[in-house]
């Protein structure tokens, strides 16, 4: 029963907070709808008894990810009501009614098998989630885990290089041409 | 004398690498010695050839691609010896008949080039490699219209190559599949055509692979309704150009119907031969009504290859020794002679800078030389006995006519439109009173055109009165397509049809 | 209790590993060393880039261990390793194109040869997996960095360039995800193995729900093989990138997505989904077709070169919807013979990258900039011709052989109209090759100034030049050998 | 009872919640988050299936596209520095040099 | 004797082929001379030839080998029998006389060499035409001749006529010669050969359908090189060539051709007599109707030139009755009286400085004695009056159309000699004798030189006394051909003789009776025979506008609305529509990011809803 509730309180919720960040006029409304919405699903994640993840969830998204975005929504300075000129709105809604509906019909059908065996089993008698998340994360997914951390290296040298002075500048500008004109 | 075939298809390409390093003045003396000393292999390989010989011969075999059965393999038969021949003729009298300043490096290598793809076409027994060399005789083709032609050159070289292109891209297609019938029949990848020969295919596989075939055949010849990309490419082509695309491209597409869609597809020709005739007679009367409305004389030439085409069709598609020996010697004789003319028109045009036969009149009297020989290759093309023209037609309408009689009496109206528009060309350009004083004072034909010429007018005399030569090696080779054909072809009554065209009296 | 893990070392198969992390030491090697040492020339890093990129392909060839390693997350079969082969070898001959003859912002930082070879490892990641994870993180790691790479270019046509590949990247993203949600939804797993071998046992019930699978990877892979409708950043892509990563761009990522294309729908065309077979043929011929009429009406070379990639993409595509070994050994042949004319016509264009629009006010290669080329820069149009005639597929450049192979791919299992219809694409395509071929030879040039083709030249782009022209024109007898090498590969994985 | 459909259809009302996003959004940061809404819909299901399987791998995709999805901020922001610097917008129709 | 064979042969092309060199050279007597001696030495070979031919042997060469491909094998082979030799002799005679006649008639002209170079070569054609021993040979020889003749009917380039006369000339037999070639594959499909020998001793195997379409594929050829209506217009036409021009080959030689073929295949014809009735038919209306039209022209070669149309009606007719022999008889008498009539008229035209009307000359005889003389003679024996050459062979014809029972036929003969007879002595009074126009119009006529008179005394001689040898020329030709078996009693013989005389002489009669006094009133141009009359029954009008315009309208249709307005825009359209497809196609690539994740999403979408709804039957 406890579930139940909970899973309608939290996907209202949910639905809510992210029908604000796409709907909301302001940006900063719709950052914290999403932080908000962040932090429902980490309820869902709990409720499906991976703490581990909701945790993660928390963390990474609404410390990291929105302390992110808050910063570029100070560089931007969007804070205020952005204006957006929608255009083609007729399609637009139709092809989000058509989504939502396909989207759902699709979800709606038994895709669950109740006779497949889990390989990597999520409950052992006395093992914590956390403790499981650990072992087949060092295990099996050890190189899609280093390869992880390849990959946020890239991405942290892509911030750092995108945003830093050596961007401004540039070369082609500074070789001794002749003509001037536009650099393409 | 082994490898003399992969030579005549090489020299030139080979040739026209090193002529880069020829500087400007001497690239013309350069290249007439390289079509020169091309032509002399071609004449050694005609000299070494057995013409009692039905199959192919000098036959080299080099496998490319194994697990594909791709080969570089190369022969030559009665059928395309002589189309070899007349390709590195025609080179090579095109090439002396040149006079183009304008980049004539980049011209001459385009032609040596040109010459490699066309004698590489008739050569080869590989079916790729004549893909090969089919679609790449387009390129210098395009870049000499494209490059050296008149105003409209670009449209006009553009068409030329996406039409044919176009056509060809199905033949692709049809190769495949018959590649891989053979290799479903045999388990052995092959695209040699002897081997292809063997195979015997069910009606409904003919119909479509000679189908395939059949358009970019007839999309090269070409056939009516294909041929609108002719007259703007001969239009705005330069002499070089002209000739030679008159003279051998056109040929691969009837070539490739005597080499292909006979002897790989007898059922489906037989088929089809009724309805190809019709569009061939309507291409033979068609075109040459076009032919007598045109203005600009190079245009009337254009058409009247179109129309002469027709009739070579029509040999082709007799069925019988008579006809597809004759429509070859027409490919090699409208080769000459259309060569010819479009290098006479060339040199007309040099002088005046202008084609419409309104701004002529009365050459005859400012160049009685050059009316004489354009009234030799006129009445060569018009099919007078004794000349070159007329062989080939005679024998082909002959060969035609025992298949049906009416329609060879309406291709037979070739003949005589063939002289109303001929002829009125001759008179509106060279008959009467000069009238534009711009013809007074015309040059009359010099050294380098008449060395370009004479070989031509004396090929068409010394052909029309002694074709033997050539008549034999290819009636050999013919007479044993022709047997491979009715043992080849599945139903009953075919067989029975290639018989019955083939013997006097319905075949007694 | 938890059981103390075990795990034996030898059947890791440690080796199979080698060849990315060669990448990824080379990476973290550049970074380091440009930490120590300052004022280090594009060209050490270049040089440096291209060694770790062969000693990777060093371990790629000389690799003879087992298909699966480390828990089967690893799948070094045939196609990883044909695969892997074409993306480090483009990969090191498109890198070399850093050395033109101007400075580029992106090529003097280090960061960018870090970055580059961060995405062949992620690439390679990606085809050597058939787990879905590894599969994504593989696609991010190396799109994150490509799009890095491209916004480095440093104009505001890249900055845009790079924001569009990103944010449609992500929706493709988003769609991925989903299509491996439902995915496991049906079946527990996230192993392409395990997903056929639960799907045939289930007997493809609910069918909706593969095909919805189906549906949201055909958007993510189409994304990246830009088909149609996914296909609308590439023109942008490239024409806001430098030409050489343009050039890079219409070979690597797709050899990516094509491998795990053909992984994950020669599954379900194999096991008789014919809806997919059905969507595949529309798509295949929409994307061809497509690309090539677009491809008609462009104004600048390297948008056409765009668009005619997607129309190559579409042909190739051809070969996943016919799932015979031919095939796919036809698909590795065609991109090879096409990565090496297209190596050419992208090179060609980085050489003559002027820095000034001097021709159009949008365009860096409109097609009037090339207009009588042939009488000013001869040997130069001579090139760029015949890769113009390589990619229009006229014998006897590269590919030609491509086509005939494919083309006969489907001749041989009954794709007869599929084959017609890429025949009459490849004779429509030949209009536009043909387009810059017109410009350069049979127009008259705009100016009599030489170096206007060769603004960014030097003799590193010569020399791959001359290689792009000896391969790509005396590919007939290349054929043989690489179809014999890439056959055994591909039979090797059961392709 | 609350089942795995209940999940999967939050799942994917989120997602289409998360698409209508992407078409809407003019402004590129907006349009941002609403690709993060598109993965966190994922991982509502990803968990759940993983869930009522009794598996692990469902939790970690999840758990890689949390990663996948922070990368994907730390890289899209710096673009959009990057574009803002250049031209003072965060609008997605100021990307418009390029077309056709 | 094949030295002789060869040397008659080919001596005229040697001396065309030599002359050719000089043909833009400024004039050189010598090579009139060269090319006449080369002429006569062909004639005296044919002579020698006539008398070995006349022992009863025949000689038959085989050159070489010409066309050979599947069956058929045509070789250049010449038989001298006594059909060919006939012709040979007939030919090489008149042409001796002409080319000696045209170095005095072509003197002045700058084109001399050329003249003679056209006419030799005009001869060796003839020649092969005749000589050879197949019907491709002959069809060689035959469209040589036409070759020559439009290059000799072109003589005179300059003049837009002449020009257009030739080409006429040679696409009218083109027609014709179309038939002819069907004829010859039809031969060659049924007897695998097209030998004479071959064919003619197998054809009375064949199925009478097929023998009769030979027949009449070979008449079509005839009808064009001999002008039968209705192909006869080029004929009259053709006289804007030079007089000997128009006097061998229009006259004398090439016009024969189709009746040579006639004699040449008789057997063949002999098979079919219904065929053979029609051609004989179709000749005595030639005969009348060209006749006719000679009554009331004014042009001094046009009325010669019907002459000639209307007596190869006759010689039609006899060849269609199957009378081969008289056929040949009558083609050689009118041979030589009608080149002299010919070169008369070519002095008379000099005389009158290129004048042809007719109406214009009168009283030339003071100026030119001899040429009225000779002129009078050829006319007295184109009238059919006893003891001149016409009088035996075209009698002969008469009876044999009244013999075969064909009295309309007779009737039409009969009608057309009396008709002959006028016209002939219309032109001699009006030309020679009567007032003397032409002074008030200030010509001043002159005699010929006097070799060319010389050279025309043959004829003449010939003219008068061919007739006498009617007994041995049947003799010696139906030794070949088939005999022709007169079943006429000799007395009605003998009333036919005197009744075409009579006709003949009281058509003379009355036209010297008229003309001595100024002939006919101007009233009578005013009356719809005359109309119809000189306007040639208005055929050359019909043939231009209802042929000629309408394939030159249609032609430039063809071209203009066909080729360029449907073929060609149709290829145009198919690239325009992909090109523009491509135009409107470009406008889904916005540019706009928006639009192009709503894309990507759209994709999507329709892929889902085909997931769902679409459901592929296995």
């Amino acid at each position: 029963m406890f579930e139940v509730i909970a899973f309608y309180t939290f996907s209202i919720l949910t639905i809510l907070m992210f029908g604000i960040v796409v709907l909301s006029k302001n940006a900063l409304y719709a950052m914290s709808a999403l932080a908000g919405g962040m932090i429902f699903i980490s309820g869902f994640f709990f409720l499906l008894g991976a703490e581990f993840l909701g945790v993660v969830q928390i963390v990474v998204y609404s410390g990291a990810v929105m302390a992110l975005y808050a910063f570029g929504m100070m560089f931007f300075d969007t804070t205020r009501d952005v204006k957006e000129n929608i255009q083609y709105k007729k399609i637009l809604y139709t092809l989000s009614v058509l989504s939502a509906v396909l989207i759902v019909i699709i979800m709606s059908a038994p895709l669950f098998s109740a006779n497949i065996e889990a390989i990597y089993p999520s409950m052992v008698e006395g093992v914590g989630n956390t403790q499981m998340v650990g072992l087949v994360l060092f295990t099996k997914y050890l190189i899609p885990f280093e390869l992880a951390a390849v990959m946020l290296l890239v991405a942290m040298i892509s911030g750092i290089l995108l945003v830093s002075k050596r961007m401004e500048m540039n070369l082609t500008e500074e070789d001794n041409y002749e003509e001037k004109g536009e650099i393409i | 004398m082994d490898h003399i075939l992969s030579l005549i298809i090489f020299f030139p390409l080979i040739a026209g690498i090193f002529g880069f390093l020829v500087n400007k003045e001497s690239i013309r003396a350069y290249g007439i010695t390289v079509a020169f000393i091309e032509f002399t292999i071609t004449i050694a390989l005609w000299i070494a050839f057995d013409g009692n010989e039905a199959g192919f011969q000098f036959v080299e075999h080099a496998t490319l691609i194994s697990s594909f059965g791709v080969s570089y393999h190369v022969g030559v038969d009665g059928i395309s010896l002589f189309l070899v021949i007349l390709s590195t003729f025609m080179t090579m009298v095109a090439l002396i008949g040149l006079n183009i300043e304008k980049d004539a490096k980049n011209l001459i290598i385009s032609i040596l080039y040109l010459e490699m793809t066309m004698v590489g076409v008739f050569l080869s027994l590989d079916v790729i490699l004549f893909y090969l060399f089919w679609e790449f005789s387009l390129v210098p083709m395009l870049y000499i219209i494209g490059a050296w032609g008149s105003d409209r050159r670009i449209y006009a070289a553009i068409k030329f190559f996406l039409y044919t292109f176009a056509g060809s891209v199905l033949m692709l297609v049809g190769i495949l599949y018959m590649g891989y019938i053979y290799h479903a029949t045999t388990g052995v990848w092959s695209f040699s055509i002897p081997d292809w020969e063997l195979l015997i295919l069910p009606i409904s596989t003919q119909f479509w692979l000679f189908g395939a075939f059949f358009l970019a055949f007839a999309i090269k010849v070409p056939m009516f309704p294909f041929h609108t990309w002719l007259p703007y490419a001969h239009g705005q082509a330069p002499t070089v150009g002209s000739v030679i695309l008159a003279a051998v491209l056109l040929k691969m597409g009837t070539y490739g119907m005597v080499r292909f869609l006979l002897p790989l597809f007898p059922d489906a020709t037989i088929y089809f031969l009724i309805p190809i005739a019709i569009v061939a007679i309507v291409m033979v009367i068609y075109t040459a009504m076009v032919a007598y409305a045109q203005k600009d004389m190079k245009q009337v030439i254009a058409y009247s290859s179109i129309s002469h085409m027709g009739i070579i069709i029509l040999g082709i598609f007799a069925i019988n020794a008579e006809g597809i020996t004759g429509s070859i010697f027409l490919m090699i004789s409208h080769g000459i002679v259309s060569g010819g003319l479009f290098m006479l028109v060339g040199m007309i045009y040099d002088r005046r800078h202008t084609k419409l036969m309104s701004e002529f009149g009365g050459l005859a009297i400012s160049m009685p030389t050059f009316a004489t020989i354009y009234g030799i290759m006129l009445m060569a093309s018009v099919g007078l006995p004794l000349t070159v023209g007329f062989v080939g037609e005679f024998l082909s309408l002959m060969g035609f006519y025992k298949v049906n009689w009416i329609m060879t009496l309406f291709a037979g109206t070739g003949i005589i439109l063939g002289a109303v528009y001929m002829l009125t060309l001759y008179k509106r350009s060279f008959f009467g009173e000069i009238t534009n004083d711009k013809n007074r004072g015309l040059k009359d034909i010099n050294g380098r055109e008449l060395a370009a010429m004479i070989p031509l007018v004396a090929l068409v005399v010394i052909l029309g009165i002694y074709p033997k030569p050539i008549l034999d090696p290819i009636d050999t080779s013919v007479k044993k397509m022709i047997v491979l054909m009715q043992k080849k072809s599945v139903l009953p009554e075919n067989k029975e049809f290639i018989i019955k065209v083939n013997s006097i009296r319905g075949g007694e | 209790m938890l059981e103390p893990i075990s795990i034996d070392l030898v059947a890791l198969n440690v080796t199979s590993l080698l060849p990315m992390a060669i990448t990824v030491f080379g990476a973290l090697s550049i970074i380091v060393i440009d930490l120590a040492a300052k004022n280090l020339q594009k060209s050490f890093f270049t040089v440096l880039t291209v060694l770790f990129i062969i000693l990777s392909l060093g371990a790629v060839i000389g690799f003879n261990g087992e298909d699966r390693a480390f828990f089967d997350v690893i799948l070094s079969d045939g196609i990883a390793m044909i695969s892997q082969m074409i993306i480090l070898v483009t990969s090191a001959l498109f890198v070399l194109l850093a050395l033109g003859g101007r400075r580029f912002q992106e090529f003097a930082m280090a960061e960018f040869y870090a970055l580059f070879l961060f995405m062949i490892a992620g690439f390679q990641f990606m085809v050597s997996s058939d787990n879905l994870i590894m599969i994504f993180i593989g696609l991010e790691t190396a799109s994150l960095a490509l799009y890095t790479m491209i916004a480095m270019h440093n104009r505001a046509k890249a900055h845009e360039a790079a924001i569009k590949y990103f944010t449609m990247g992500a929706l493709a993203a988003g769609f991925y995800t989903m299509s491996a949600m439902i995915f496991y939804a049906l079946t527990g797993s996230v192993e392409i193995h395990q997903i056929a071998l639960v799907l045939n046992a289930r007997g493809f019930e609910p069918l909706v729900g593969v095909l919805a699978a189906t549906v949201f990877m055909l958007g993510a892979l189409g994304f990246k093989l830009s088909m149609v409708p996914f296909h609308t950043w590439t023109p942008d892509v490239y024409e806001g990138s430098s030409a050489a990563l343009a050039g890079y761009m219409s070979i690597v990522p797709k050899i990516a997505g094509f491998v795990v294309a053909m992984r994950l729908f020669e599954m379900l065309i194999d096991s008789g989904v014919v809806w997919l077979e059905n969507i595949l043929y529309v798509a295949v011929i929409m994307t061809m077709t497509f690309g090539n009429i677009v491809a008609l009406v462009q104004e600048d070379v390297k948008r056409m070169l765009a668009f005619s990639s997607i129309a190559h993409a579409g042909f190739v595509m051809a070969a996943i919807l016919i799932g015979t070994t031919e095939a796919n050994a036809g698909l590795f042949l065609y991109w090879i013979l096409f990565m090496f004319a297209n190596l050419g016509a992208f090179t060609m264009l980085w050489a003559t990258r002027h820095r000034q629009n001097l021709w159009d006010n949008r365009y860096q290669h409109p097609f009037v900039k090339f207009s009588g080329m042939i009488k000013v820069s001869p040997t130069n149009a001579v090139i760029m011709g015949i890769f113009m005639f390589a990619l229009a597929g006229m014998p006897p450049f590269s590919v030609f052989w491509g086509k005939l192979y494919l083309m006969s791919a489907a001749v041989n299992s009954g794709h007869i109209a599929l084959a017609v219809i890429m025949a009459l694409n490849s004779a429509m395509a030949v209009y536009y090759y043909m387009k810059l071929i017109v410009y350069m030879f049979l127009k008259d040039p705009v100016s009599d100034d030489e170096n206007i083709y060769s603004s960014n030249m030097s003799t590193v782009l010569k020399v791959i030049l001359g290689f792009a022209v000896f391969v790509t024109s005396i590919s007939i007898v290349l054929v043989e050998p690489l179809l014999n090498i890439i056959t055994n590969y591909v039979t090797l994985s059961g392709f | 009872m609350i089942g795995l459909t209940h999940y999967l259809v939050l799942s994917a009302i989120l997602f289409a919640i998360g698409l209508v996003g992407v078409m809407k959004r003019k402004n590129l940061l907006m349009l941002f988050f609403s690709t993060e809404i598109l993965l966190n819909a994922v991982n509502i299901g990803f968990v759940a299936i993983g869930h009522y399987y009794g598996d692990l791998s469902g939790q970690m995709f999840a758990f890689f596209i949390i990663a996948v999805a922070a990368s994907e901020i730390a890289v899209g922001l710096g673009l959009l520095v990057l574009w803002y610097k250049k031209t003072g917008s965060t609008d997605l129709d100021s990307l418009s040099m390029m077309k056709g | 004797m094949e030295t002789y064979l060869y040397i008659a042969l080919f001596a005229p092309i040697v001396g065309s082929l030599i002359t050719a060199l000089f043909a833009q050279m400024p004039k050189k007597i010598c090579v009139g001379i060269f090319t006449s001696t080369l002429i006569f030495i062909s004639f005296i070979s044919s002579m020698i030839l006539l008398n070995y031919v006349d022992e009863d042997q025949i000689v038959h060469v085989k050159l070489m080998d010409w066309i050979s491909a599947g069956n058929l094998s045509i070789p250049f082979g010449f038989v001298v029998d006594q059909v060919s030799v006939i012709m040979m002799v007939t030919v090489t005679l008149v042409s001796t006389v002409v080319h000696i006649y045209s170095i005095g008639y072509m003197d002045h002209d700058e084109s001399f060499n050329r003249f003679f170079s056209w006419l030799s070569a005009f001869v060796f054609s003839m020649m092969i035409l005749v000589m050879s021993d197949n019907f491709v040979g002959l069809f060689i020889g035959w469209e040589g001749v036409g070759l020559c003749s439009w290059g000799l009917i072109g003589f005179w380039y300059k003049k837009h006529s002449a020009s257009w006369a030739a080409n006429e000339a040679f696409i009218m037999n083109r027609i014709a010669d179309l038939g002819m070639l069907m004829g010859l594959f039809l031969i060659y499909w049924n007897i695998g050969s097209l030998q004479y020998d071959i064919v003619f001793a197998q054809i009375v195997n064949l199925d009478i359908n097929v023998v009769t379409w030979i027949g009449i594929f070979l008449f079509i050829g005839a009808m064009g090189k001999s002008a039968q209506f209705p192909l006869h217009t080029w004929l009259a036409d053709a006289m804007e060539g030079p007089t000997p021009v128009s006097a061998l080959i229009h006259a004398a030689t090439m016009v024969t051709a189709g009746v040579y073929l006639i004699v040449r295949a008789g057997e063949i014809y002999t098979l079919i007599p219904d065929v053979g009735l029609f051609i004989a038919s179709l000749g005595a209306f030639v005969a009348v109707f060209a006749a006719s039209m000679a009554l009331v022209n004014r042009d001094l070669k046009r009325i010669i030139a019907y002459s000639t149309l209307s007596q190869l009606g006759y010689m039609f007719v006899a060849a269609g009755l199957g009378a081969y022999w008289i056929a040949l008889f009558h083609l050689m008498t009118h041979a030589f009286f009608k080149s002299l009539l010919f070169l008369g008229a070519g002095n008379v035209m000099h005389a009158m400085d290129d004048e042809l009307d007719i109406k214009k000359m009168g009283g030339l005889y003071s100026a030119m004695k001899p040429t009225a003389i000779l002129m009078s003679i050829a006319s007295v024996a184109l009238a059919g009056i006893y003891p001149l050459a016409g009088f035996f062979s075209k009698d002969k014809i008469l009876e044999v159309a009244f013999n075969n029972g064909s009295y309309f036929l007779w009737f039409a003969l009969f009608i057309g000699a009396g008709m002959t007879a006028f016209y002939s002595f219309r032109l001699v009074m009006l030309v020679f004798f009567g007032e003397k126009v032409h002074k008030k119009l200030g010509f001043n006529p002159h005699e010929a030189k006097p070799f060319v008179i010389y050279a025309l005394t043959p004829l003449a001689l010939l003219a008068i006394v061919a007739g006498f040898f009617e007994q041995s020329f049947h003799e010696f030709t139906t030794q070949l051909l088939v005999n022709y078996e007169f079943t006429l009693d000799h007395s009605i013989a003998l009333i036919l003789i005197f009744a075409t005389s009579a006709v003949a002489i009281s058509g003379i009669a009355f036209a010297v009776y008229k003309y001595k006094r100024g002939g006919f009133s101007e009233k009578i141009e005013e009356w719809g025979v005359y109309k119809l009359l000189i306007n040639q029954y208005y055929i050359p009008k019909l043939y231009k506008d209802g042929i000629m315009k309408p394939f030159t309208s249609f032609s430039k249709f063809l071209w203009l609305n066909i080729d360029n307005m449907i073929v060609d825009k149709t290829v145009d359209m198919i690239a325009g529509a992909i090109y523009g497809t491509g135009e409107k196609a470009r406008k889904m690539q916005s540019g706009n990011l928006s639009s192009m994740l709503r894309w990507m999403v759209a994709g999507i979408i329709i892929l889902l809803a085909l997931a769902i709804f679409y459901r592929p039957m296995v």
